[in-house]
């Protein structure tokens, strides 16, 4: 990381103040308020707004002290912060533990509805902060407390945090846009401050037109390290992803092609010299109503199903350099306790699929295999591919039901076939992908999304969560992982892959294996305007 | 030949001598009556282009009825490794090539072709009806029934139709509607017929509203004519003009807001099939140097809808006596 | 056949009428041998076969004969405004000796209106249901003429006023279907008088005006004439008007012309037996041949003379002289020839074998 | 005719009533049928109770009716209908208000219809007259058939086929031609610019436009070849006026009430297309908004909108049954 | 008297019969600027197997009574009995069944036929109307008889009405009407667009028919030949009003109304040689407009009588006025509204003049001369004798 200083413009490749980066912004971007902000699209524009305690090296994804000066803990339980001096928000007031406190106490209060809200379960006194609600959802009593008891401003540049019990990634979270600060001018109108951020990075947004487009100028005080030399980001809203001829046209910096275009930009020179390609953090995976009875209720039978995917063909065909077949339930690159391979059966092995089939006992005869999703184009045609897969091997008929109710239906439990899957990490941790998703900690129901339960995955997990160093817990995690693979709840099918192909003003472009994007901080921009 | 009397046709059986005034004139019986639609019938038979239009319609209807006939490759056998295969010609394996996901192309235009014309025909008959039956109720009576009905058009064009498709989706999601092509196109039909009719009734209410006022149309009322009468054997016929112009584009239409429809999850669901359904998919590719994915649902639901204009104008023109 | 065109000499636009002096007895227009086929469901239809007529400055001609006989198809063909089923399959127009069919379109159109107007005989359908009333009357004025908007009102008002309707400046704003039958006749006939034509053929103007409205029409046209030496044809089944207004008279059968005489001679004594039969047939006033009483229950009234049988449709005209199945002198020669319009005494004409013994007969 | 125009507008505003009604139905039952739009505000994430009441809340969907399947949620409707009579039309369920929202998002929507209605029209009334005045001719053939091939490309094939395969290549040469900065080159921008609303929106604009030529094309030519054969048009010729003179006077005006029609039916038409267009061309506008919300079952948003689309609609409406009036005496209105 | 039959002889009357139309200015914001009084107060009684013959001047409101007669529109104010029964309090069924026996031949031939429907289907409509007319099998030959009846060719059955000839269409709407077989034929011109041959055959037609049915005619036309070689009864219409009506004879021969007297003496006369020396009672001045008529007499702005009378000697001429614009008249004649008084032989013949003994003293002569009408004074009052 680093970058000069703002004055020194390092090499020819570097224009200065007048430079323009221009970017593509999802239009449903609503808020910039970093407690409220969880799609990558605001992550990345708050990335260069806001400064949090921790930043992420874009090669390992290894966290980093920035704003924090030191972050440490003797139990994994109690966590001391220290935060560098002098430093304040763009409108003069100071970055101190106080502004984080303030942020962290808004975001945890249950009635504020912050997206980011889930972030402090960890933190001790989240659960006063909630309120009761009744089984219909409705509120029914109110929260108890509005701060959290886990958090103590020590001194101006101390913030001691206590968790609910020891958990060894603390540290690593707080890179998340969840936990940068605010300043008290924010809280005092949360309203505008979402539409204008006031933010302690190196850029201030100068305008937000919500749906058209987005400003942000170089902020001049900016006191820290990691600042570009460029002075002016521009981003434009797209409703959807059709940007790729703005790019062409010469109006964006950064565009990805859709999956048509792709073998052409692939073959023409001068773009392959702007390319940058790496890991991606998303898995895509295919999940079976295991709460209910049915073929998938036998291992063999989704083991038959994985063995039946052609992932390197779907991918192939349908977006080639867009995804790589899964063979692991964490992503191998970028994340600490990624690991290729960990998946045995998702090989695509017709004649053992087939056998699987046979052991489980055959599809029943005269049904059809439903396989539910939400609605989005390229997943359908990925999930087609998947079923047509299936049905060619195994001979089982499927049918796509894709609904707009997607997520209320399966969290109501209600599907009835096998349904697809999403993960995307809040932060580089193999138990982000772990956790959340399979853990539940009810024998009986386990867990909401598919009703898996292992309790030897339970296990591991919870060794992890009280293992004294990361590394210590990134390996317990592992071994989650690995029960994870003989119980074969779910079906891994493809990770993402990162890619970009930019402007010839552009250079330095570095992708964030975490979000996909690219590292604007590192981002050297010429002044061909 | 008749006494020449000056004071003219004696007083009875008046008629009767008349008609021996004039020899060669044929006996009064032997002329049929011929109806305008046997008349229109007689005279599109004769046209080349009419006869081509039928040719084509007929042929995709076959292939809705019978797409066995076209093509034995399954539509549903799709091998991702196939992906992307160029046409290859008659009597290859794959003569049109195959789509994205290695399905055989010509089979699924083949099976596409029930689905969306069925549809097609389904939406615009009962729209046509709807429409027409309202706006000719509202322009004939106005009043009330007027009020109703255009207030009625009113809420139904702003109400915006993919609001409408996701309510009725939600309403129908748990409902197993089956899987016979009636069945596939149920949803969809509904949909945009519910949404589809308020043109019809705006067109034929305005011309309904000019028509109903012209002297034949009292004369009729002075005959003692029902007012159904009326409006289906003068009114209706000289205000359907716009409305018949509209139909065969309409076709078009449909069958590519079904495309939009199985987008949202409403239309016809994937795997099944449909001329839309490709149309939407094959435009994603078109770019990207498989043009034929587009070109060829297109170029079937293009010669469809020519074919349907052609008729509609020719039989727009055989029913209108004033054009001879 | 002969078409003379002046070459070249006004390309498309006729010259203003008063470059064109009227005197009385200058032939405006002439019609010669004039055919008009219409094609049916049932084949070819002749509607007029071999028609001429000639028209004076200054003289009305008029147009009689049985209802279907073809006067109005002639007079649009002389308009160039047939309907696109029928053409013209013989024949010249001449006006002022150019033949008018054999000109462009726009070139004959541009005739129209200036030099040879129409008054149509279906005055409601005629007449633009969207536009008002003076707009129609001046419409001609202001897009051929270019004159303005407030004169072309003025006028308008002047034009309603000159065929009697009452309170003409405030109806020039109304529709058509807001005039009664008569005032929409008297709408058109003013409309065809705007441009000041040399030939105004009018097709029935008079039927739907009671007779008063009638006779100050009919006088009306008769002083523009007088004044204009307009060349007037009129078309009309009503032989009061006729023997009150017309110089000549030709009279049709079938088609064709059969008899064309002066307008005296002709009722004095008609060289045609279907002339006479028509004019048999006119109920008079004045007599009430029956008799009958005051007390209307007994005896009914008699009957009127009429021409037996039904007009030939233009499909099935029969051979030889066409009306022969219906003539009360006909004989053998009549069902096979048919016998051409000549001259029968000076200014005459009449297409009968038996000419002769008709005028001889009836002067003896 | 004062009296009708009275009547109707007080119809209006009962049509007004029953669209936001009918809306507030079909979103309540959305709703209550798909469960609550805040669920997807968690995305693949599964939350607790509390954290979706609280959300729901700030969605202003805590009402217990919204749970109750059938309950037609007065409660809201009503409180709504007294916000809207202050002009507060409420916020998005991101908070922004639906006012700001259709500020921004109208002015392009409108400006995208305008072209689109020009379009319509020059072509509808100059290819349609044309096709009606060569009737049966090569010209009529032509332009029939021409007008229903590209009628049956579905927009999002032709925006697309521009997009990928004309927008670049013309807007560099358009660059290299006429400068960066130049009027030209703004015109075949691959996407709209919120700079230079006119000049972007005109490609596509045109192409929607194009898209819906056929139908009015066809209309027009059907209710022109209707006017043709009356005989006023006869009439007309007979007074020698010229041909062109005639067809617009006694042809176009006489078939106008169709158009008229047409016209008024383009403005809740072209919003179907318009989701399409402004979603491919990048427009921000009513069409791409309300899809959104319609998908994301934000039911401020819908409602406000649709309900702003429903007073224009009502105008347009108003305007089109008095034109009719005025387009043709002979209708008369009781 | 002697005609004077029993009450039940009466198919149809009318009592004071108005209609009139709201006159509307404005192009998109119409208002209601007037009334046209299209019909103000008429009285008529049709009588089975008579011919009552209506005319008048164009624009009076014949075919609007016509209209109101056989129920199209709505009269405005007064009640249409047929058989003695009040139309507007008819049943449904008895109002159908009295479209089928009161039917009417329209004005216009060119607009009140379908362009869409070939003359068969257009003459065979009624049958489908009223399917007890004439059996199913039938209905092709009775429209076969019904258009040969009118003098059309049965073979056009299958043209449209775009290809016949104004009289040609006219017969069409004969045909229609008569096909069936009303009791009451409202003709309104039915003969006009025809040449006097075929006219006279209609006319025939016209008279068997009601020899041997028994049918009942309003017969509307313009030609007073016609009318009088028709009817039985005549009415003279002016501006909405009736101003004239009796038997033939008396109207045509001993007319009471100035306006009858001038339309008689504008007859034009079929002989050349006759109308050279006619003199022609020409009505001066513009008629009047329906929505705005004189005040007093409909007629005295154009009334050639009053003008005599005003410039005589009588005690008129002392007492006249000047009409704005208009001529001398009579006070009476511009203040007071004549009534229809009986005169001559029959009660049945009335006028609505102020001064019909002296229009009736100059009717001996059948074309007077304005010159020799007798002072009014030395014309005794017919109420008197
Ligand atoms: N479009 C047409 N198609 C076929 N025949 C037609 C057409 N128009 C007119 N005719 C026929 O041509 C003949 C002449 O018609 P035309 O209108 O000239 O008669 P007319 O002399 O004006 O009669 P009328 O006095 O009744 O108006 C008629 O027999 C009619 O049937
Ligand atoms: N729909 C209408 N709206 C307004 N005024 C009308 C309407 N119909 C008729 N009138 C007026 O009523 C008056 C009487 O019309 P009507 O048609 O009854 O006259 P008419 O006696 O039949 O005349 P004609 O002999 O010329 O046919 C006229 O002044 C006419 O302008
Ligand atoms: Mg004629
Ligand atoms: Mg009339």
């Amino acid at each position: 990381g680093g970058g000069g200083g703002n004055e020194e413009g390092d090499g020819e490749g570097s224009g200065g103040e007048s430079a323009t980066v221009r970017l593509a912004l999802a239009q449903d971007v609503e808020t910039l308020l970093p407690m409220d902000s969880n799609v990558s699209d605001n992550i990345s524009v708050l990335d260069v707004v806001y400064d949090g305690l921790v930043r992420y090296d874009p090669e390992t994804t290894e966290p980093y002290n920035y704003v924090a000066e030191s972050i440490e803990s003797e139990d994994n339980t109690v966590w001391t912060i220290k935060i560098k001096p002098d430093l304040t928000f763009q409108n003069g007031e100071p970055v101190d533990a106080e502004a984080f406190a303030r942020a962290w106490n808004y975001a945890a209060y249950g009635p504020n509805a912050m997206a980011n809200n889930y972030f402090f379960e960890r933190i001790a006194g989240y659960d006063e902060m909630q309120g009761e609600t009744d089984d219909e959802g409705n509120v029914v009593e109110e929260p108890a407390a509005k701060e959290l008891s886990g958090l103590k401003v020590v001194d101006p540049q101390t913030l001691e945090v206590t968790l609910t019990g020891p958990f060894a990634g603390f540290a690593t979270m707080l890179g998340y846009t969840g936990f940068f600060p605010v300043a008290q001018e924010c809280l005092d109108d949360v309203e505008a401050c979402a539409v204008k951020p006031i933010g302690n990075g190196p850029f201030q947004v100068e305008e937000w037109e919500q749906g058209i487009g987005l400003t942000a100028t170089r902020w001049d005080e900016y006191p820290l390290e990691e600042a570009p030399t460029y002075g002016t980001i521009e981003w434009t809203e797209y409703a959807g992803e059709e940007n790729w001829p703005d790019f062409q046209a010469g109006n964006l910096d950064f565009a990805v092609p859709p999956p048509a275009e792709l073998a052409s930009a692939a073959a023409d020179p001068d773009l392959q010299e702007r390319f940058v390609e790496g890991p991606g953090a998303a898995l895509t995976y295919m999940a079976f109503p295991l709460y209910q009875d049915g073929p998938w209720s036998d291992v063999e039978f989704r083991k038959a199903i994985s063995m039946a995917i052609d992932r390197q063909g779907i991918v192939d065909a349908l977006l080639p350099g867009e995804r790589v077949p899964a063979d692991s339930w964490v992503v191998p690159d970028g994340v600490p306790g990624g690991e290729a391979g960990t998946c045995e059966w998702c090989e695509f092995d017709p004649d053992a699929a087939k056998a699987a089939l046979e052991k489980a006992g055959g599809w029943p005869e005269g049904e059809t295999l439903t396989i539910h999703l939400g609605q989005d184009e390229t997943e359908e045609a990925l999930f087609k591919a998947i079923g047509d897969s299936i049905q060619q091997v195994l001979g089982i008929p499927y049918e796509l039901d894709p609904t707009p109710d997607y997520f209320d239906r399966r969290a109501a439990r209600e599907f009835t076939g096998a349904f697809r899957a999403n993960w995307f990490p809040d932060y580089p941790l193999n138990e982000n992908y772990l956790a959340p998703v399979y853990a539940s900690g009810d024998p009986k129901k386990g867990n909401t999304e598919f009703g898996y339960y292992g309790k030897e995955f339970e296990a591991a997990i919870a060794a992890g969560d009280e293992a004294a160093t990361l590394e210590e817990a990134v390996t317990k995690y592992q071994e989650a992982e690995a029960a994870l693979a003989q119980d074969f709840p779910t079906v891994p099918v493809v990770f993402s892959v990162n890619s970009y192909y930019y402007s010839e003003n552009m250079s330095n472009v570095v992708l964030d294996p975490f979000s996909g994007e690219p590292k604007l901080r590192l981002l050297e921009v010429s002044d061909a305007m | 030949m008749p006494e020449p009397t000056p004071s003219g046709t004696p007083g009875a059986a008046p008629g009767g001598a008349a008609a021996t005034a004039v020899p060669g004139a044929a006996p009064a019986t032997g002329a049929g009556s011929r109806s305008l639609a046997a008349d229109a019938w007689r005279r599109l038979r004769r046209r080349p282009d009419v006869v081509t239009a039928t040719v084509v319609v007929v042929f995709f209807t076959v292939m809705a009825a019978f797409p066995g006939l076209f093509t034995d490759t399954d539509p549903k056998r799709c091998i991702i490794g196939d992906s992307k295969i160029h046409p290859q010609g008659l009597g290859a394996t794959h003569p049109f090539g195959t789509d994205v996901h290695g399905c055989d192309v010509l089979a699924q235009l083949a099976h596409g072709a029930r689905p969306s014309l069925l549809l097609a025909f389904v939406v615009v008959g009962a729209s046509l009806v709807i429409g027409v039956v309202l706006g000719l109720l509202a322009g004939y009576y106005l009043g009330w029934v007027d009020t109703v009905v255009s207030r009625t058009v009113e809420v139904f064009l702003v109400i915006p139709l993919l609001l409408a498709a996701l309510l009725l989706l939600s309403l129908f999601h748990n409902v197993s509607v089956g899987s016979g092509t009636f069945d596939v196109i149920l949803l969809p039909a509904l949909v945009l017929t519910l949404f589809g009719w308020m043109g019809y009734a705006r067109y034929v209410r305005a011309s309904v509203l000019e028509a109903k006022n012209l002297d034949y149309v009292t004369a009729a009322r002075a005959l003692g004519a029902s007012d159904v009468r009326i409006m289906l054997r003068h009114v209706l016929p000289n205000a359907i003009g716009p409305v018949t112009a509209l139909v065969p584009t309409a076709i078009a239409g449909v069958i590519s807001a079904e495309a939009v429809l199985a987008f949202l999850g409403i239309g016809v669901r994937p795997p099944a099939i449909s001329w839309g359904i490709m149309i939407t998919r094959g435009s994603e590719w078109v770019t990207g140097g498989y043009a034929y994915l587009l070109v060829f649902p297109l170029a079937c639901l293009v010669l469809t809808v020519l074919a349907l204009v052609v008729l509609g104008d020719a039989l727009r023109d055989a029913l209108d006596p004033r054009l001879r | 056949m002969e078409i003379e065109i002046q070459a070249g000499t006004e390309a498309g636009v006729p010259a203003p009428e008063t470059a064109q002096e009227r005197t009385v007895g200058t032939t405006l227009l002439e019609v010669s041998d004039l055919a008009v086929e219409f094609r049916t469901d049932d084949g070819t239809v002749r509607a007029v076969d071999g028609l001429s007529y000639r028209v004076e400055a200054g003289r009305t001609l008029a147009l009689v004969g049985e209802s279907g006989c073809g006067k109005s198809v002639s007079s649009l063909a002389v308009m160039g405004l047939l309907p696109a089923t029928a053409h013209v399959v013989a024949g010249q127009v001449r006006y002022r000796g150019d033949d008018l069919l054999a000109m462009p379109r726009t070139r004959h159109r541009a005739h129209c209106g200036r030099h040879v107007a129409m008054v149509f005989q279906d005055a409601l359908a005629a007449l633009n249901p969207v536009h008002t009333v003076g707009y129609q009357l001046t419409e001609s004025l202001r897009a051929r003429a270019g004159m303005s908007r407030r004169e072309s009102r003025r006028r308008a008002v002047e034009l309603l006023d000159l065929v009697k309707v009452p309170n003409a400046a405030q109806r020039i704003d109304e529709y058509p279907h807001q005039f009664s039958g008569g005032m929409r006749q008297r709408v058109m006939i003013a409309s065809a008088l705007a441009m000041d034509p040399d030939v105004l053929i009018a097709d029935e103007p008079t039927t739907a005006l009671d007779v008063t409205v009638q006779a100050q029409v009919m006088r009306l046209l008769a002083e523009i004439q007088a004044e204009r030496q307009m060349g007037l044809v009129l078309i009309t089944h009503d032989l009061g008007v006729v023997a009150g207004v017309a110089d000549d008279v030709t009279v049709m059968y079938a088609g064709r012309a059969v008899e064309r005489s002066a307008v005296r001679d002709l009722y004095a004594a008609p060289a045609h037996p279907y002339t006479r039969s028509l004019l048999r047939s006119v109920p008079r006033l004045g007599t009430r041949d029956d008799g009958h009483d005051d007390a209307h229950d007994g005896a009914r009234r008699g009957r009127l003379p009429v021409v037996p049988g039904r007009p030939p449709s233009p499909g099935h005209v029969p051979s030889g002289c066409p009306f022969h199945p219906r003539c009360d002198m006909a004989r053998d020669v009549c069902a096979t020839d048919r016998p051409p319009l000549a001259e029968v005494a000076a200014g005459r004409s009449s297409a009968c074998h038996f000419a002769d013994e008709l005028l001889g007969g009836d002067r003896g | 005719m004062g009296r009708y125009i009275i009547r109707r507008v007080l119809l209006g505003a009962a049509t007004l009533l029953l669209v936001t009604f009918v809306l507030h139905l079909l979103t309540t039952f959305a709703i209550q049928l798909n469960g609550s739009p805040a669920l997807a505000f968690f995305g693949d994430r599964i939350p607790t109770d509390a954290q979706l009441a609280a959300v729901e809340e700030r969605y202003g969907l805590d009402d217990p009716c919204y749970d109750q399947t059938g309950n037609p949620c007065l409660g809201p409707y009503v409180e709504r209908l007294g916000a809207y009579a202050q002009g507060d039309f409420g916020t998005n369920l991101r908070g922004r208000e639906v006012t700001d929202i259709v500020a921004t998002a109208a002015p392009n929507t409108l400006k995208l219809f305008a072209i689109v209605t020009v379009t319509w029209f020059v072509l509808g009334m100059g290819l349609g007259s044309a096709a009606a005045r060569w009737r049966g001719r090569s010209a009529d053939h032509g332009i029939r058939m021409t007008s229903v091939l590209i009628d049956a490309f579905p927009i999002f094939v032709l925006l697309l086929v521009y997009r990928y395969v004309f927008a670049v290549p013309l807007s560099d040469w358009a660059r290299s031609t006429f400068g960066d900065d130049s009027m030209v080159a703004l015109w075949f921008r691959p996407s709209f610019d919120a700079d230079h609303p006119w000049a972007t929106v005109l490609v596509p604009g045109i192409l929607l436009g194009l898209a819906g030529s056929a139908a009015f094309i066809r209309l027009v030519r059907a209710s022109q070849l209707e006017s043709y054969a009356g005989e006023h048009v006869r009439t007309a010729r007979s007074r020698g006026l010229a041909e062109r003179h005639v067809v617009l006077h006694h042809v176009v005006r006489n078939s106008s009430v169709p158009v008229v029609t047409a016209v008024g039916l383009t403005f809740t038409e072209a919003l179907a297309g318009a989701v399409i267009t402004e979603g491919m061309m990048n427009i921000y506008g009513m069409g791409g908004v309300l899809w959104e919300a319609v998908r994301g079952n934000d039911v401020a948003l819908v409602v406000g909108i649709v309900t702003i689309l429903a007073i224009v609609t009502v105008v347009v409406m108003l305007v089109v049954d008095i034109a009719y009036a005025a387009l043709d005496p002979r209708i008369r209105y009781a | 008297m002697a005609e004077e039959g029993p009450k039940d002889d009466v198919v149809l009357e009318v009592r004071d019969l108005a209609k009139s139309y709201p006159v509307r200015s404005g192009v998109v914001l119409k208002r209601t600027v007037g009334q046209v009084q299209a019909v103000d107060g008429v009285s008529l009684t049709l009588r089975r197997g008579r011919t009552l013959g209506l005319v008048g001047e164009s624009g009076s409101g014949k075919s609007t009574l016509a209209r109101v007669l056989v129920g199209i529109e709505k009269p405005t104010r007064g009640t249409v009995l047929v058989d003695g029964e009040d139309v507007s309090t008819m049943s449904r069924a008895a109002r159908r069944e009295l479209r089928r026996s009161v039917q009417m031949v329209f004005q216009d031939p060119y607009t009140s036929l379908n362009p869409r429907m070939s003359v068969g289907d257009i003459v065979a409509e009624p049958f489908r109307i009223h399917p007890d007319a004439v059996p199913a099998g039938g209905r092709r030959q009775a429209v076969a008889e019904l258009l040969e009846l009118v003098g059309l060719d049965p073979d056009h059955v299958n043209r449209y009405p775009h290809q016949f000839s104004g009289g040609q269409r006219q017969r069409i709407g004969i045909a229609r009407a008569l096909a069936v077989k009303p009791r009451v034929l409202v003709c309104d011109e039915p003969v006009s667009a025809l040449d006097v041959s075929v006219q006279g055959q209609v006319i025939n037609l016209l008279a068997d028919l009601q020899d041997e049915l028994g049918l009942s005619y309003l017969f509307i036309a313009h030609d007073l030949a016609v009318v009088r070689h028709i009817a039985d009864e005549v009415a003279v219409m002016y501006l909405g009003r009736v101003v004239e009506q009796g038997v033939d004879r008396d109207v045509y021969d001993a007319s009471g109304h100035p306006y009858t007297r001038a339309l008689l003496s504008a007859v034009p006369v079929p002989d050349p040689a006759a109308q050279a020396d006619d003199e022609v009672l020409l009505l001066d001045g513009d008629p009047p407009s329906p929505a705005d008529p004189p005040s007093g007499c409909r007629f005295h702005t154009r009334c050639w009588l009053a003008r005599q009378l005003a410039s005589g000697t009588g005690p008129e001429a002392a007492d006249a006025v000047e009409t704005d614009g208009g001529p001398r008249v009579p006070r009476r004649c511009a203040t007071d509204d004549p009534v229809l008084v009986p005169l001559g032989r029959h009660d049945a013949h009335a006028a609505a003049c102020h001064f019909v003994g002296a229009a009736t003293a100059v009717s001996a002569a059948r074309r007077p001369d304005p010159a020799t009408v007798p002072d009014p004074a030395t014309v005794p009052d017919p109420r008197g004798s």
